[in-house]
């Protein structure tokens, strides 16, 4: 129980009746660093607006390390331990990054004590240091409506860390971010979370993989399910809220299709030629018609895009005939292109984990063989 | 306590002498001994404003923007009209009259500056202006601290008698207390009070109140709009509601508002058989802007119309229409502002000299026949003059359905007041001063 | 009783109606438009004023047409009000959009000047205007085809906008020696608007009940331009873009909504209800300069009461309003009360507040309370697009 | 770095503490040389409007918040002082006024105006307090931008029409006069008090200024532009903004009771016309002129626009409104940062502009020049 530090159960937001929310019930631990996921109108800004005090719940209760609250206002609840940084960066565009971190970072903000305590030494360092890990140390006495955008949203959640909070909440950091500033923010965030819990609401998956380890996804406006980003990613519920369409894969194709892409994958990165050919050649194993394949290569695309150790994958195999298509696809796979050291050695890895009888691999080689070749013409 | 006031005096004064000092020594006009003995100063400087040069200044202050402009430029046109003709007839002391005019704004603070104004910076002889009482009441103290003169050509209520203003128009007993009479005798004895929500429609029906109670009138009820309101709808009801079956209704309403109650009132259905309407602000250039349709039937009271028949009248209409145009009319503010410059020039005639103590003394007595009859200037500083009542008609003049004899002898400190029951004014007996017991 | 009930409401409804027909033009342009136009009032005095020239037109026609100039002022006031409306959003508002404290100050300085305007415009003046207008504007047109000054440009400009302004100014004055020239239409007295015979008199239900034929009129008016708006807002393709620019400016540019051409109409549409209400005031009041000054800050309080955007809000709040200032002016309250000891301190304040003006007082106190209370008015907006 | 700032800081702020003291200097010693009375009581007065000015700019410029009732306080203020003056004069009777209207003896809340050190507190405590409670009730229910702005102007007719219609109370539209009164057994109108007035309103203008710009530095200074730009999000970093508003608020209303005491004893009394809709939003206009978030520009504006007023309406009455007015749409439209604004950024470019004259860009020939670029390749060599 204490160890939780955010507990929502069956919370209700209505705007003129729309549900924004709808019976949400959602918990996190200490110090975890959790990602929400979801399409567009999800519910996910109105969460953040629901804990930091911004929307009232029309029902439910929100409970952060144990305290209620629900009646609460905004600032009230910061000074309990939220901080929230917001989805276009909300900075004080007539201030300098120091007076903006300064008035994040000042402890005691009551009127009186803002107007006559002057601003304490320690707090300066804070500042200070603040500055150099989000890279504005050169810029801090510039007004920071001359910052670009990316600075503006380092800034912000600078201001955010300033606040010392238990408990960050992150609306799409990296939005409009180029590759490695997205990169960087990502390292930002993970090391935040080591002292903080953090919950981050993000629509890049790239980006969302580089940090995420429990993922939840909403969607209208209640939790679709929840777990580590593989399992949230094989599931074809999520798949669908996300690609729309129902995908044309049962998880026991996927299952296969993965093991088949780390075997494609085993050598490392691959020329975007060579992937292609790839995802051609599978998405043709498992869809008739040519746009049905397209699209699906494209889900793949999606899908695969991540390594997951054999060791992992095989023993989710059930029957012996999966694990000989597995097989099938493997080699195919690995035939796509000269197969090289480490493709061999993770072949072999393969075949040892399936286990199948020596005259049984021979035989679907050959087959795969044949058959390959006549699709390839 | 004392001794804290007595130091912080010490404090304050030195540093005004200190710099009084520094002025005198660049000829500054500061009066260095400080205090109430600002008249002697004022006198010397205005003295010698009138006596230099080759015209005598004379300031003109009046609203030529906002709300009263409406009522205050028609007297601006009468007093230039008035000096135009002195000038042509050779001004006064053989000096031709120089006008400063400046605009009060309808806003009183504007009024007291533009006062001290045209008093220190222009230095002018006599000031001619106001309209509002709240207007005059802001600028008599700047006169009593400059002891300067303000002739002032408006009706007022009264209670007031100050030794640096000259009040041509009527005193109550000039107006108010005779339409009252006249009214009780012919019209009915139960009074509802309109005003507007200022100091004359107040303190007027404080003295009507009093004079019907003293002479067994009642008043069913009073109500005041905010100036420039014009939604009379909830009096309306009330009248309705306090004289069911009709009665008299007094009304002092100012600007504006007037156009709105009559309107409504006939709206209404209350016409001037069973509701008359008796009016102390409304002259002709009024009526012309509510409409005679509304007003047709209802009564006004005020020394002068432009009906009045007298050679001296007939002449004057003819030359303001001449000078204004054929479209104006007369009313009893401008013949009021009209007589004052007359009489002021007189006054100055008769002193040889602008010093303000002389002209004040020689004010005194002087006669003039005006427009509306034969007017005397009293050592009360208000002029006895004839009283009418007038019906207003379809052409929007005034049928005088009642007249005084003789001239009226102004009261300025209301009898029927409790306060100033008994108390009179006179200047000219430096024993006696603006507020004394009659014995 | 039963009379005096009917007459109570009958005379707070029609108190309402004026504040309503004064406040639904403000209701669109503060409503929709989020701009504050302390010029409403002044836009309302421009439409008294077409009002009386009309009728002075009417005049010459002779007695029969004039029981009727009212029913060709209305339109013509309308005009005129939404002509200058249009004018204004051109020149001024335009800039300010989304920044509703400076259009504040902005239009505050319109009303300045156009009173002013009315105070002191005369033959000479306009002749005065005219010439400054057509010196500017085709200096400029011809300074752009004749010569490609560059850089230079602005300057010219500027040294245009000079010598116009000092010619314009100069002829003036001088045209001002001319007394027939210099004479101002209006001066700043007020004028005399005589409203038509028939709505001079009240229509008697019975013996003790009857209703002012004008009030009757300005109920009728008001719920005639209440049934035009809604019908044009909700109905036709220009309400259509009207309120899609109000709920997403970007959106409705991106669908190709001319919105500048929407925001004039609107604004045009509000003033020219502003000229309404100033044509049918005339029959209450007076026509001067500083006619709506006397309306301005009570129209802006039905609509906040109201809640902003929301017409239906803006009619609640102007019956409520002029009901309870009805009640308490007319001293209907105390009679109401019982007089008893028990409540007498409760009658002597309601008798204190039984003047007109103070029970102004009284409203004013009663709506800031109420917005204690609901501080998005009667009809708040709701959703998150309220916040930020 | 830091040090080198501060230091430009210090000396940025001696300048200006010189600058103060030198006007102040000016203001007393010179300005009554070179003026004769009559201009000389106008600048006090003008002086006196400077300080509401500069309340109005702490609440509008500072932190966003456009008041069109700071007639209110302006007024209180006023009938504070000339209450007490009244008493003075009275002796232990009660002011004339009160007979005309048939009140016998003093309402109750004349009694503490009595003693003059009640009235100096009163004079800025009451309006601080009247506008921390109509402030508190607003800012509580988060109304803001240009609610707050109709809202306060609705405060300032409901404030007006009850001194205004109140004879029996404080003497309804006539207000109470001055000039006659007296202080220290000095009659206030004469020349003496009035200079001595004159001086207060020097040395209150220069405390004020103090004040505000005690206000306007450091941390607090921050938070209250912080709360202009985006209040909202200060509520997330934990601030309350409501009190902070309050307490400004309350600040503002002290300082224009404080002018408004002033005003009044150099301008012959005090009327409910103090609390006309159009003196508070002249206020306003003021600060724009002179321009916002910069309060030398309150008080330069403050003496600009009623200088150009007094003469104004000297030279041709009947078209000040004209200039009034266009004065409005020239300062929002043209030049939004007001005088002091405009010189401090675009004068110069602006004047160019108008000119023709093409600035010179400074751009890099190459890369490596640009000073960023440098320092960056410093870092880069230092790790």
């Amino acid at each position: 129980m204490a160890n939780k530090i955010l507990e929502i159960d069956d919370l209700t937001v209505s705007f003129d009746g729309f549900k924004a929310l709808n019976n949400l019930t959602f918990s996190m631990n200490e110090g975890e660093l959790r990602v929400i996921i979801g399409p567009n109108g999800a519910g996910k800004t109105t969460f953040l607006d629901v804990i930091t005090g911004k929307v009232q719940p029309t029902q439910g209760k929100v409970r952060f390390k144990g305290k209620k609250l629900s009646g609460r206002s905004e600032h009230d609840i910061a000074r309990l331990g939220i901080g929230r940084k917001f989805q276009t960066p909300r900075i004080y565009l007539n201030l300098t990054p120091r007076e903006n971190l300064e008035l994040c970072c000042n402890q005691n903000k009551n009127v009186l004590a803002t107007l006559f305590k002057p601003t304490p030494k320690a707090e300066r360092r804070t500042v200070g240091g603040l500055l150099e890990t989000i890279g504005l140390d050169h810029k801090a006495d510039k007004p920071a409506a001359l910052l670009s955008h990316g600075e503006k949203q380092w800034l912000e959640i600078g201001m955010l860390v300033a606040q010392s909070p238990d408990l960050l909440l992150v609306d799409e950091p990296v939005a409009g971010l180029t590759d490695d500033e997205t990169e960087r923010t990502g390292q930002l965030l993970i090391s935040l979370a080591e002292s903080h819990s953090v919950i981050v609401i993000e629509h890049d998956m790239e980006f969302v993989r580089q940090i995420a380890r429990q993922v939840t996804v909403l969607h209208e406006g209640s939790v679709l399910c929840e777990g580590t980003m593989d399992q949230v990613q094989n599931d074809p519920r999520v798949i669908e809220v996300y690609l729309g369409t129902e995908t044309s894969i049962t998880p026991e194709q996927m299952l296969l299709l993965r093991i088949a892409a780390t075997m494609a994958w085993a050598d490392g990165d691959f020329e975007a030629a060579e992937q292609d050919i790839i995802l051609e050649r599978l998405s043709r194993q498992f869809a008739q018609a040519t746009d049905d394949q397209a699209t699906l290569k494209t889900e793949l695309k999606d899908l695969l895009a991540k390594k997951i150790p054999l060791e992992e994958l095989v023993p989710q195999l059930q029957t012996p005939a999966q694990r000989e298509q597995a097989l099938m696809l493997s080699y195919e796979v690995i035939g796509a292109n000269q197969i090289n050291q480490a493709e061999a050695s993770a072949y072999h890895k393969l075949v040892t984990l399936l286990d199948l009888p020596a005259e049984t691999v021979s035989r679907l080689e050959s087959a795969t063989m044949a058959h390959g070749s006549n699709g390839a013409s | 306590m004392t001794r804290i006031n007595r130091r912080k005096f010490l404090v304050y004064g030195s540093t005004a002498v200190g710099t009084s000092i520094l002025l005198k020594a660049c000829g500054g006009t500061s009066d260095t001994t400080g205090g109430t003995t600002a008249p002697a100063e004022g006198e010397a400087t205005t003295a010698s404003a009138g006596g230099g040069g080759d015209t005598i200044k004379v300031g003109i202050l009046h609203s030529l923007s906002g709300t009263m402009a409406i009522s205050e430029t028609t007297v601006v046109d009468a007093e230039e009209l008035a000096i135009k003709e002195i000038n042509a007839a050779g001004g006064v002391l053989g000096k031709q009259i120089e006008i400063v005019k400046e605009d009060g704004a309808s806003d009183w603070d504007t009024f007291a500056e533009k006062a001290e104004k045209l008093i220190d910076q222009d230095q002018v002889s006599v000031v001619f202006g106001c309209w509002t009482s709240a207007s005059r009441k802001k600028v008599l103290p700047v006169f009593e601290a400059k002891d300067h003169m303000l002739w002032y050509p408006v009706q007022y209520e009264g209670q007031e008698c100050s030794k640096n203003i000259f009040y041509t128009g009527a005193a109550p007993n000039q107006q108010i207390e005779p339409a009252v009479d006249w009214l009780l005798e012919n019209k009915g004895k139960d009074f509802f009070l309109v005003g507007s929500d200022y100091v004359f429609p107040r303190t007027a029906n404080n003295i009507i109140k009093e004079q019907l109670k003293a002479k067994g009138g009642t008043t069913v009820g009073e109500d005041y709009l905010p100036l420039g309101n014009t939604e009379v709808t909830p009096i309306i009801t009330k009248i309705k509601a306090a004289l069911p079956d009709g009665g008299v209704i007094f009304n002092s309403l100012n600007g504006d508002s007037n156009v709105a109650f009559f309107k409504q009132l006939k709206g209404a259905g209350m016409g001037p058989d069973k509701y008359p309407v008796m009016s102390v602000s409304i002259a002709e250039e009024e009526v012309r802007t509510i409409g005679p349709d509304f007003l047709k039937g209802h009564y006004a009271a005020w020394n002068y119309f432009q009906t009045v028949e007298s050679p001296e009248n007939e002449k004057w209409v003819s030359d303001f229409k001449a000078e204004y145009g054929d479209d104006r009319v007369t009313n009893d503010p401008m013949e009021a502002a009209y007589i004052m410059v007359y009489l002021w020039s007189q006054a100055v005639e008769k002193a040889g000299s602008t010093d303000i103590a002389a002209v004040r003394e020689a004010a005194y007595g002087q006669t003039f026949d005006a427009p509306g009859g034969t007017v005397t200037m009293n050592p009360n500083h208000h002029i006895s003059k004839i009283v009418r009542i007038g019906e207003i008609r379809e052409d929007g003049l005034f049928d005088i359905v009642s007249a005084t004899d003789g001239p009226v002898t102004p009261i300025p400190w209301n009898q029927f007041v409790e306060d100033t029951k008994g108390y009179a004014c006179d200047w000219s007996d430096p024993a006696k001063g603006g507020k004394y017991k009659e014995a | 009783m039963l009379d005096g009930l009917i007459n109570g409401i009958f005379n707070g409804i029609s108190i309402g109606a004026v504040l309503l027909i004064v406040a639904l033009g403000l209701a669109i342009v503060f409503g929709l438009m989020g701009v504050i136009n302390l010029a409403h009032g002044e836009l309302m005095m421009l439409g008294a004023y077409t009002t009386y020239v009309v009728q002075n037109g009417f005049k010459s026609f002779g007695d029969g047409a004039q029981d009727f100039y009212i029913l060709a002022a209305l339109p013509l006031s309308f005009l005129v009000a939404a002509l200058v409306g249009l004018a204004l959003e051109r020149s001024v508002i335009r800039l300010l959009y989304g920044r509703p404290l400076e259009t504040l100050l902005a239009t505050w300085g319109v009303s300045l000047i156009l009173q002013q305007f009315v105070r002191s415009v005369s033959w000479a003046m306009t002749f005065g205007l005219l010439v400054v207008c057509l010196l500017l504007f085709g200096g400029r047109a011809a300074l752009s085809k004749l010569a490609n000054l560059g850089p230079r440009q602005k300057l010219a400009n500027f040294v245009v906008l000079v010598l116009s302004a000092g010619i314009g100014v100069t002829l003036g004055r001088s045209l001002n020696g001319n007394d027939a020239l210099a004479k101002p239409w209006f001066s700043a007295r007020n004028v005399d608007v005589t409203a038509p015979s028939w709505l001079q008199d009240s229509i008697s239900v019975t013996d003790t009940l009857s209703f002012p034929a004008a009030r009757l009129f300005i109920i009728a008016l008001t719920i005639i331009c209440l049934v035009g708006t809604f019908w044009f807002l909700n109905k036709s393709a220009w309400g259509l873009r009207i309120r899609a620019v109000t709920q997403n400016r970007d959106m409705s540019a991106c669908l190709g909504i001319p919105t500048k051409r929407v925001d004039a109409l609107t604004f045009a549409l509000g003033s020219g209800l502003a000229g309404i209400a100033g044509c049918a005031v005339t029959l209450l009041g007076s026509v001067g300069p500083n006619l709506g000054s006397n309306y301005i800050v009570d129209a802006f309080m039905v609509v906040v009461v109201g809640g902003v955007g929301k017409l239906v809000g803006s009619i609640v709040a102007a019956l409520i309003i002029g009901i309870v200032s009805y009640i308490l002016g007319s001293g209907t309250l105390v009679l109401m009360l019982p007089s008893s000891e028990a409540i007498q301190p409760l009658i002597d304040t309601a008798t204190f507040f039984a003047t007109t003006s103070m029970a102004k007082v009284l409203v004013f106190a009663l709506i800031i309370a109420f917005l204690q209370v609901k501080p998005a008015g009667l009809f708040p907006q709701k959703g998150r697009s309220v916040e930020v | 770095m830091i040090t080198t700032k501060s230091v430009g800081k210090k000396r940025r702020r001696t300048l200006e503490a010189g600058i103060v003291i030198g006007l102040i200097l000016f203001l007393l010693f010179i300005a009554p040389l070179l003026l004769t009375d009559f201009r000389l009581g106008l600048l006090g007065r003008f002086l006196a409007l400077a300080i509401v000015a500069l309340g109005v700019d702490l609440i509008w410029g500072y932190t966003g918040l456009l008041s069109l009732g700071q007639g209110i306080f302006f007024a209180l203020g006023g009938y504070a002082f000339a209450m007490h003056l009244q008493l003075n004069l009275a002796g232990d009777g009660i002011p004339e006024f009160f007979g005309l209207y048939g009140v016998s003896e003093l309402p109750w809340f004349w009694q503490p105006f009595y003693s003059l050190p009640v009235t100096l507190i009163a004079i800025v405590v009451l309006p601080g307090i009247v506008a921390g409670l109509l402030g508190y009730l607003v800012f509580r229910n988060r109304i803001r931008g240009v609610y707050f702005s109709i809202l306060t102007q609705a405060m300032l007719v409901v404030f007006f029409n009850f001194f205004n219609g109140q004879q029996k109370l404080i003497n309804g539209t006539n207000g109470l006069t001055t000039d006659t009164t007296l202080l220290f057994g000095q009659q206030v109108g004469s020349d003496r008090m009035q200079f001595v007035f004159y001086v207060a309103t020097v040395i209150v203008l220069a405390l004020t200024y103090g004040l505000c710009r005690w206000l306007t530095r450091g941390r607090f200074g921050r938070l209250l532009i912080a709360i202009r730009d985006d209040e909202n999000r200060l509520r997330f970093s934990g601030y309350n903004p409501a009190m902070f508003k309050v307490l400004v608020f309350a600040v503002a209303g002290g300082i224009a009771g404080a002018a408004g005491a002033l005003y009044t004893v150099q301008s012959s009394g005090i009327t409910p016309q103090y609390m006309s809709v159009a003196f508070s939003i002249e206020m306003v206009i003021w600060v724009a002129v002179g321009g916002r978030a910069t309060l030398g520009g309150a008080v330069l504006g403050a003496l600009v626009v009623n200088w150009a007023q007094a003469l104004l309406s000297e030279q041709f009455p009947e078209v000040w409104l004209f200039f009034q007015g266009a004065l409005f749409l020239l300062v929002v439209t043209v030049l939004p940062k007001g005088i002091v604004g405009w010189f401090r950024d675009d004068a110069v470019r602006q004047i160019r502009d108008l000119l023709g004259i093409q600035p010179q860009l400074n751009t890099y020939p190459d890369l490596e020049l640009d000073p960023d670029v440098k320092r960056e390749q410093r870092e880069l060599a230092g790790k």
